[in-house]
């Protein structure tokens, strides 16, 4: 998936030459997990910028640059390290174009790996897509796929409005697959169902999607048919792939890795709650993180796994 | 105020050494404009007829001959207390009430309280709340006009207490790192909401802060038209010529409270007061006009007489301004509104015609 | 309200020399509402610090006395400017007991004015109280009420863990009501059935209890009886309470000014739909703030009133 | 290292004013124990014995002088590369490595990454990864510890790279303000990751950002154990005399990869690395003590012998040491475990009981 996201920022920047990267060891040391090899090389360091080590400063100048009509791809080498920078996103990305009246768009994407499976223990596993998602003026976007992940971060590049880019480290290298060449786009806002089932309807996104495709396959052979459905963009959401997944099912099981106290997961199914109760034939179930910082040592039971989630699953398949 | 703007440094790109003496009266009526509008503000909103009002008493030196020595491509990154700036860039009295009132002329759509705004053709870029957060912004656009080859250069406005802010240090960290085209303008009006300068850092000065970012501050008298608009013509120039950004610390006072909200005698003396009101900077230039002989007595009671009627007038046209549509609230949170807001609007747009909610 | 919070402050100090109060304008101007009033002149400058203009500062200076063990009450002068402190917040204060194995309880509390109702427009407005929440580590605090603020207050900064302690500002004035003196305690973690009723249940919190009490006091004139729950404390949960009460009503309106989109009413629907799902007659509504940025001119559309409170209780109750 | 603890100044509460050369060979033996533990841990990684580490060498010097200048009662603040100050401290071998594995004996209880611990008993901090945020942590201690009328100051170490943080400037203004008792140790290791001391910020030193904050900062090569020694007893004196906090700039440089994740041959020269290994602080005081004769070839084999020995022996007990109870994972999110909390303990606990789950 890295080279996906390598292989975007490249198309990106050779076909605009408004579009430029930056953040901390972005240039000559290409990333700490090589999502920007060879981008100095090719295109300079006056377009792939390795700053000083702000975020608020890095995501502060990337505003700048928007505002003046550059398309700047910010990286945050860990999205545990956004927080410096969460003034800027909260206060100035989301509401720039609003506060204006419109007239100051404010189109930065920031890039950043999330996620634990990685033994990054509290300060580099984290999944804080809940906080943005709750950030009225951004849209959070999280690939499972190496496919997604270059087609949808060429959306956001191009985009209008500013993106939140959530990549899931953990898979970076772990998932394989096709990728097209050139120009290719995945529309944000569109959920992908990924394996299509009859009995219990499975959310996910990123690093969650293996283990919930993993599950899938095992309740198969236990007779119990599981819809998995990736949904890929979180704002927007597809609420209409949501919602027609559960009016088939009846039944859904939310997987996300963040704590589950106000996590996604929480939306979804308040969704539900609003929207597909009188479809609903059992309680919707979380399979998440727990409501602790994320642990080091204990980060295989943290973590959802494709057991746990079949487990759920399971239980949601049987309840009346 | 079209005078003082088209014949005014900012609609000029071939900016002068000095403060030519002919430009000086031009100069002073743009802050007598602001004197005029700002004591109007203040008494609208203890009439309720404005929300809230910030005023600039005291720093209209500074702001009105630092904004004479831009060019009107240069872009303006403010703070909430620059209308002394926002006059020269040459937004309309009428469109800056329009923004205080919060009505469908204000071109931030009724969306942000009094003071915060913002005018892309005036390359005056609209302000947020949380102190500091420009300063970075003007750092990224100046590094943005210069890859683009344009030769201009950003400021950023500020007070003495955002010297304290994150984006204060990292702002400035990236200016000096990449030379950026970067003037950072702090007006130290010697408090911050009811903190003194001097317990907001223990620096000597704010403009040796400068040294830590590895370039030159410098203080000057805000309260002197000359003073302030050599410091940053030649802060320009440093800046177009790749020398790199400059912080000016423009000495001023706060003459007004911080806020319609606040009340300045519970945290200053008016000995202090009455010290720094011996020093208005608008009187000062009076003094000057008078000597060289560009303004008699009677000339200026006509300076201020028109000001008046221009605020009178504009205010007229501002509050017979329609109030705001309801339903532009779920423009602009993105480029174009999610399924998800056009659900919302539909709903508010039901409530509303049910006659659940009233505008 | 507020001057329960101030007499919340003087019997915290004069009771504890530990406990010392810190933020912008809080010494000799009182602060910016008032809420410190009196303190720096019975306190001194040493115990009550008007500091530099840096939540950042202010947080993390906090930190490090609480590490020492005092028991430092941090003022954010309007919520809407926390996010420069976001990162001591969360990656400090809400994990340091955590990562340092229990070595190092970190109870500062943290006094915020929020939410909207005083034309504040964007940026004196925000109801944040949802990131807060998913926020392992922390607890979140809401009064209503001038005794609950004082009680509350009083068991913030007496207990042993962070406190999110978020004020109703524009009920600092508006409410009124009888506050006990002296050492009046109110557990954090417990919900209060503010009025009790059948058929709807109705959840809100701070400044959100005014109108929705007046609206249920206009639908029980309909025959609607709405039982209206102040949740007080979102973190901890009284998640009993809430599901004693939906199991009684069966249906649940949730209340709040902040965007709905992954809000905290998200959290409350998504645990009706896991554990009283069986129970539920209606779809659980939420009452809240838009998915936009906080309109200045617009706020008393988009604030949620006691009429749009009545009019989705009404539907739910006869939803069927 | 029971010997090098107990005899360093960390033990004392009366610090003498220079390095007494009595005291070098201990010193000496510490930085060698440094030296060794990081080797073994780097080899331990490599192994998959533990997950990750971050190497200090190069900068032991720096590290163990400083912390023999400090008083037992002092408060450390590090960040996650004080190898070396966690030995003078007095933390045994054994529980660091509990560290790095993440086991049961781990104070951490697992929690953390290797090299992010803490010792309440040894007023050694426990380390966060977000850089910076210790900074104002050590200014309010130090402000706490002086309204309780304890004679202590505190110190927080960080890197260049640091200094760019919100953290660096709300910590240092706020402590020139309150004249905080703290100590701020910038080991500049000439890189942060990939970046280059010169491109982190254009200030000609970093002691001299210092002056933005009203207070002195002090460069010292930080290979050199005497000097500083001597800059930290300076500091600390001042700090308690009531003089204000000090910012020290220690040259160093980071010999390693910044971690066991990183490959400096990516963007340094070996050019650059052959010539800071000739000033590798160990073989310099090693120097020194040979011309002193305080050590001889042989009696220095024998002091890396022994370290070697106490690093093997510590490994094995820690190895032998049972991971950590599940269980456990629910605990100090809170003083008391809220409700939630034990239903999403009992549930794991379910989980791992019906087998759907392994620990
Ligand atoms: C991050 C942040 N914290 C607090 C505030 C509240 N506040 C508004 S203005 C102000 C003082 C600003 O002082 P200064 O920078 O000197 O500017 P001045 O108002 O004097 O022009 C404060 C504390 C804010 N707007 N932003
Ligand atoms: C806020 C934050 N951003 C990014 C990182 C990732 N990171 C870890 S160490 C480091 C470089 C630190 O450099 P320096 O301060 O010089 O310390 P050194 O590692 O050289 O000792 C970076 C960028 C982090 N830990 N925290
Ligand atoms: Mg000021
Ligand atoms: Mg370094």
């Amino acid at each position: 998936m890295v080279q996906a996201i390598n292989r975007a920022m490249f198309e990106a920047m050779r076909a605009d030459p408004n579009v430029l990267v930056l953040g901390e060891d972005v240039g000559v040391n290409g990333g700490v997990f090589r999502a920007t090899e060879g981008l100095q090389k090719e295109f300079g360091p006056d377009r792939v910028l390795d700053t000083p080590l702000s975020e608020t400063g890095i995501v502060g100048t990337a505003v700048g640059m928007a505002l003046y009509g550059l398309k700047p791809v910010a990286e945050i080498q860990f999205v545990d390290f956004i927080y410096p920078a969460f003034d800027q996103i909260v206060s100035e990305i989301a509401k720039f174009r609003y506060r204006s009246g419109g007239q100051y768009p404010c189109h930065v994407v920031i890039r950043s790996p999330y996620g634990g499976g990685i033994k990054g223990g509290l300060y580099h596993s984290q999944s804080p897509e809940a906080y943005f998602a709750h950030t009225a003026g951004l849209k959070v976007v999280i690939p499972s796929t190496p496919a997604d992940a270059k087609g949808l971060l060429l959306s956001a590049i191009f985009d209008d409005d500013p993106v939140l880019f959530l990549e899931p480290k953990r898979i970076y290298r772990a998932v394989t697959g096709e990728v097209p060449d050139g120009d290719h786009r995945v529309q944000i806002g569109q959920a992908a169902t990924v394996r299509p089932g009859s009995d219990v309807s499975v959310f996910a996104y990123g690093a969650m999607m293996p283990p919930a495709l993993q599950a899938a396959e095992t309740l198969a052979a236990e007779g119990i048919s599981a819809e998995v459905v990736d949904l890929r963009s979180l704002v927007p959401l597809d609420e209409a792939a949501v919602l027609a997944s559960v009016e088939k099912t009846g039944r859904a099981v939310i997987v996300h890795e963040a704590p589950r106290f106000c996590g996604f997961g929480a939306e979804l199914s308040a969704i539900l709650a609003e929207k597909a109760l009188y479809s609903l034939k059992a309680p919707v179930v979380r399979v998440t993180g727990y409501d602790t910082p994320f642990p080091y040592a204990l980060e295989s039971l943290y973590l959802p796994g494709a057991d746990r989630i079949a487990h759920a699953v399971r239980a949601t398949a049987r309840a009346a | 105020m079209a005078d003082a703007t088209t014949s005014s440094g900012a609609a000029s790109s071939s900016i002068p050494a000095d403060l030519a003496a002919e430009t000086l009266p031009s100069l002073y009526r743009t802050m007598v404009l602001a004197r005029v509008m700002d004591e109007r503000c203040l008494s609208l909103q203890r009439q309720g007829r404005i929300g809230f009002y910030v005023p600039l008493q005291g720093q209209e030196a500074a702001q009105v001959a630092c904004a004479w020595a831009l060019d009107a491509a240069d872009w303006v990154f403010p703070a909430y207390r620059e209308l002394g700036v926002a006059l020269v860039r040459g937004v309309p009295v009428k469109l800056l009430l329009d923004q205080f009132i919060g009505n469908s002329g204000d071109e931030m759509k009724g969306r942000q309280m009094p003071n915060h705004y913002g005018y892309r053709r005036f390359k005056f870029v609209t302000a947020s709340s949380p102190v500091g957060t420009q300063i970075s912004h003007a750092v990224g656009t100046a590094m943005a006009a210069r890859r683009r080859g344009d030769a201009i250069c950003t400021i950023a406005f500020f007070g003495d207490g955002t010297t304290s802010s994150n984006d204060f240090h990292a702002g400035l960290n990236f200016a000096g790192v990449y030379r950026a085209p970067t003037l950072f303008f702090c007006q130290n009006n010697q408090w911050a909401i009811s903190l003194p300068r001097e317990r907001q850092t223990a620096s000597e000065t704010l403009a040796m802060k400068a040294s830590a970012y590895g370039f030159p501050g410098v203080v000057v008298d805000g309260t002197d038209v000359h003073a302030v608009y050599r410091v940053v013509r030649e802060a320009r120039r440093r800046a177009l010529a790749g020398e790199g950004p400059t912080l000016i610390e423009a000495q001023v006072y706060r003459l007004g409270p911080h806020s319609t909200s606040d009340d300045p005698r519970r945290y200053r003396s008016d000995a202090e007061l009455a010290q720094w009101k011996e020093r208005d900077p608008i009187a000062r230039l009076k003094h000057e006009l008078l000597t060289l002989g560009l303004v008699t007595e009677e000339s200026d009671q006509k300076v201020w007489e028109a000001a008046k009627e221009l605020v009178g007038a504009a205010l007229k046209e501002a509050e017979a301004t329609a109030p705001v549509d309801p339903r532009t609230m779920f423009d602009d949170v993105f480029a174009r509104p999610t399924p998800a807001l056009e659900e919302q609007r539909r709903a508010m747009d039901g409530l509303l015609k049910e006659g659940v909610v009233r505008p």
